[in-house]
């Protein structure tokens, strides 16, 4: 296994996949976080036996994400309650308070909820009253850059239950240069059963395609174009339509070009159905479809030149030129060696 | 990768890549009767690489990679890379199986009847767990005891035995050296010699057994045995396991039932040969 | 050794038929302990890891004498160590105070109660925990 | 003064075994484990008949037990922050 294809086709079809690299596709699956999502797919599948228990154990396995990242939200929610401020959850969380299928087998990591910039010191206030502590030192450099320049809080971690929330305002970097319109974000959030607040569905798709494409180095792309598969098949399906409604959303926050590639990717990796219109050519397509199969049948991350490149391209789309350089260079002379 | 292994150990398979041959070729003589995976399948994957792409030949250093990785592991040298690759399978069975309620514990058992030794730094489990094998006990494992948690039954992981400093001389003044693996000297927990198990311990490694009794060691202190109240070994195993908090409600149910219906005995010893005796009386009460 | 009541009797079992003394405990003495993962503790089987002091989301921060991070230069605070400190100098400085090579001896506790309140998701946490643990 | 009014989670939440006198809770909405000891089975138990704040607490408490000591309210509340804090009971 040279590239994680055979992972893509088992998510995409997983009636397609009989005899093949078992272990291969386990390990690639396990480091792109896709092992949960396989399982779920794979359920009831003849696989051999030693693989139907992985999956078995994967399946168990996001029962438990689901319930750690719901109760998360319910503490935060209890934290923030008597501030009556909108407390929007964001990515994994929010597709399993909604139950939506891209929860299917979803792990979570931290707790990303969104909330009005103007309530973000009473949020931390809340949240370090109620058991959250800072893990950077308050006026230092790395907090200073975050409260200036990202579109999040600096990371907060709970005291006893080991689990950090991310606190964003908007859902890109201040430095980026889509500016995506958060006060519509906030004011167009569904209010969910259970009193949890999700953006709207298309601001969700704008939302995993801006962190996926517009933000970081592609680290976990495959599991964030799942992400967008599945979102894409459930929302287009449940209202016809949702493709003009992405489109105009996207554009209004300034991500159509992310969106756009997005669904591209989601259609060529995941067979996404996307309309006519929205499959144009695009030269860069490979590259990043490239970037997204870099991992081999070891686990191993393959394309390192390629993955470089996408680095580095990450840092310049969070930063203006000069202010990357001023960034690395105070980074680079800390009075330390690198760890 | 460039060299491959695959070994089955109990009800778990491996797959080991390692840059490196060495390492490998040294494993395969630790494990040499154990049979390979009759799937050709893996459970866990385990990769031994350079640190960084020049370190293969320059100064070797061993990182520990993996299908679950440990961010603040340090490489080992290659002197070490058959530790490395022990470590590696450790590491997936801490932080990966969830099939099992796992407990950092070692298993010996008798007559369909398994003790569990868990314990403190130093406590000498893995010591009493050799000593009992090669004394008409069925070695399970010195590291992790694994438990079904449908029928509470335990599973043999009979991995070779990781002997450190002074239990090292202790066994081989009692086993063959054939059964040793190469002296591993100045790693970071000081001496290592690996210690296979014996034949009967591998041959019946898909053999579960009941569990009868929790042991809670300590080496170095006068003869005494108190018994441990069962809140107080239910939140001891807790601690000992790597996987309680993630199995949820079956974990709960599993370790309730487990605490609930064993008896459970601190021993404190002041030599090996105590700790066996007084292991020997227990066998002899609870099959009265 | 010890009973289970029967668990479908629930808390409810802890509602008495007779009046009963119940010590409600002194404001400051806890009543409920939560099981942690142990996760990282048992992967004490590898002890070899690294402690940086402080991790990279600190880099540049010294170090006050209760372990928290405070301004670069700040009077009576340790300065960031040069090379992280290894499993078994973590364990001996934890246990018995014994400051490991190179390190400033008047720091050391600085950097013993930086290491004490390691959190999961820190850089160094997994080794900390592992050092927590029985072996 | 009123102090805040405490919910406790439906029974059905809760699986309890009691071991030595000590009350072992797994708590479904957190997946979390909780070893408990008087009084905070007790407290849960007497909040299952609707939410309470200390005051209505310590009322239902004493048409089953006595108390010792004065400062029973200060430590009833004391107590259910602490089960605040573990999740186990929630502000209403």
């Amino acid at each position: 296994m040279r590239n994680a294809a055979l992972l893509v086709r088992a998510l995409r079809d997983p009636a397609s996949v009989r005899d093949c690299d078992w272990s291969g596709l386990v390990s690639a699956a396990r480091a792109e976080q896709l092992i949960g999502s396989l399982a779920f797919r794979m359920e009831g599948r003849a696989v051999p036996a030693r693989v139907a228990s992985i999956f078995e154990g994967a399946r168990r396995d996001a029962a438990h994400a689901r319930t750690q990242a719901l109760w998360e939200a319910e503490m935060a929610r209890r934290a923030l309650a008597p501030l009556g401020v909108p407390a929007i959850l964001l990515k994994g969380t929010a597709f399993h308070a909604a139950g939506l299928e891209a929860s299917v087998g979803r792990s979570v990591g931290d707790l990303d909820i969104l909330v009005p910039k103007a309530s973000l010191d009473a949020v931390e206030a809340a949240l370090v009253g109620a058991g959250w502590e800072r893990m950077k030192e308050k006026g230092g450099y790395d907090d200073d850059y975050y409260r200036r320049w990202m579109h999040e809080l600096p990371p907060l971690i709970h005291r006893t239950r080991d689990r950090m929330i991310d606190v964003h305002h908007t859902i890109l970097p201040m430095t980026a240069r889509p500016k995506p319109d958060a006060a519509a974000l906030i004011a167009d959030s569904v209010t969910l059963d259970n009193g949890l607040l999700v953006l709207s569905p298309a601001d969700m798709i704008v939302h995993a395609a801006a962190h996926l494409l517009a933000d970081g180095d592609l680290a976990g792309g495959l599991r964030n174009l799942w992400d967008i598969d599945r979102l894409l098949r459930q929302f287009a399906a449940a209202d016809p339509d949702f493709w003009l409604t992405l489109s105009a959303r996207a554009g209004q926050h300034g991500l159509a070009r992310a969106v756009h590639r997005a669904a591209r990717l989601a259609n060529d990796l995941y067979d996404t159905p996307v309309p006519e219109a929205w499959r144009t050519w695009n030269g860069l397509d490979p590259l990043f479809r490239a970037r997204m199969l870099a991992r081999n049948g070891w686990g191993q991350e393959s394309r390192k030149a390629l993955r470089f490149a996408f680095y580095v391209r990450s840092h310049w789309l969070r930063m203006p030129p000069l202010m990357l350089a001023r960034h690395l260079w105070i980074k680079a002379t800390r009075p330390r060696a690198s760890a | 990768m460039r060299h491959r292994l695959s070994l089955q150990i109990g009800p778990v398979a491996f797959r080991i890549g390692s840059a490196w041959k060495a390492p490998l070729d040294a494993l395969a003589r630790l494990y040499a009767s154990y049979p390979a995976p009759a799937d050709g399948l893996a459970d866990f994957t385990v990769r031994l690489e350079p640190e960084k792409p020049w370190r293969r030949f320059f100064r070797p250093s061993v990182a520990i990679q993996g299908d679950y990785i440990l961010p603040d592991a340090a490489p080992l040298s290659l002197a070490h890379g058959l530790l490395a690759a022990e470590m590696g399978m450790n590491l997936q069975m801490a932080l990966g199986q969830k099939r099992y309620l796992l407990l950092h514990a070692a298993t010996v058992e008798k007559d369909g009847r398994a003790l569990i030794m868990t314990g403190e730094s130093g406590a000498g489990k893995s010591t009493l767990a050799a000593l009992l094998g090669e004394r008409g006990w069925r070695l399970m494992g010195d590291e992790f005891a694994l438990l079904d948690m449908d029928n509470g039954k335990l599973l043999p992981f009979p991995r070779a035995i990781s002997l450190k400093n002074g239990a090292i001389r202790v066994m081989e003044a009692q086993v063959p050296a054939a059964r040793f693996g190469p002296r591993l000297t100045g790693t970071p927990k000081g001496e290592i010699r690996h210690l296979i198990p014996n034949a009967h311990a591998i041959e019946r490694m898909q053999e579960a057994a009941i569990p009868a009794l929790i042991l809670f060691p300590r080496f170095g202190e006068a003869a005494a045995v108190r018994g441990v109240g069962a809140a107080e070994v239910f939140m001891r195993l807790t601690q000992a396991s790597t996987n309680y908090v993630a199995l949820g409600r079956r974990g709960f149910d599993a370790l309730t039932r487990l605490v609930s219906t064993l008896p459970a005995l601190a021993i404190d010893y002041p030599d090996t040969d105590t700790a066996l005796g007084l292991v020997e009386d227990f066998r002899q009460e609870l099959a009265a | 050794m010890s009973g289970t009541d029967d668990k479908a009797t629930g808390v409810q079992a802890f509602v008495p038929t007779r009046r009963t003394v119940l010590v409600l405990g002194a404001a400051a003495a806890s009543t409920v302990v939560t099981v942690r993962p142990a996760l990282a503790q048992t992967a004490g089987s590898v002890l070899n890891c690294e402690i940086p002091v402080p991790g990279p989301h600190a880099g540049g921060n010294f170090i006050a004498q209760d372990g928290s991070l405070v301004a670069p230069g700040t009077a009576g605070a340790a300065p960031p160590l040069a090379r992280p400190l290894r499993g078994e100098e973590v364990r001996n400085l934890l246990r018995t105070g014994a400051t490991p090579a190179g390190v400033d001896p008047t720091s050391a506790q600085a950097y013993a109660n930086y290491i004490r309140r390691l959190q999961a998701g820190m850089s160094g946490f997994t080794c900390y925990a592992s050092l927590q643990m029985p072996r | 003064m009123a102090g805040p009014v405490y919910i406790a989670d439906e029974e059905a939440e809760l699986t309890s075994v009691s071991l030595d006198g000590l009350c072992l809770l797994f708590h479904a909405p957190s997946g979390m484990t909780h070893i408990v000891a008087t009084p905070a089975p007790e407290i849960l138990a007497m909040l299952r008949s609707g939410p309470a704040d200390a005051a209505e607490l310590l009322r239902r408490l004493s048409a089953h037990y006595a108390f010792e000591g004065e400062a029973a309210a200060g430590a009833l509340a004391a107590r259910l922050e602490e089960l605040e804090s573990a999740g186990l009971v929630r502000r209403a």
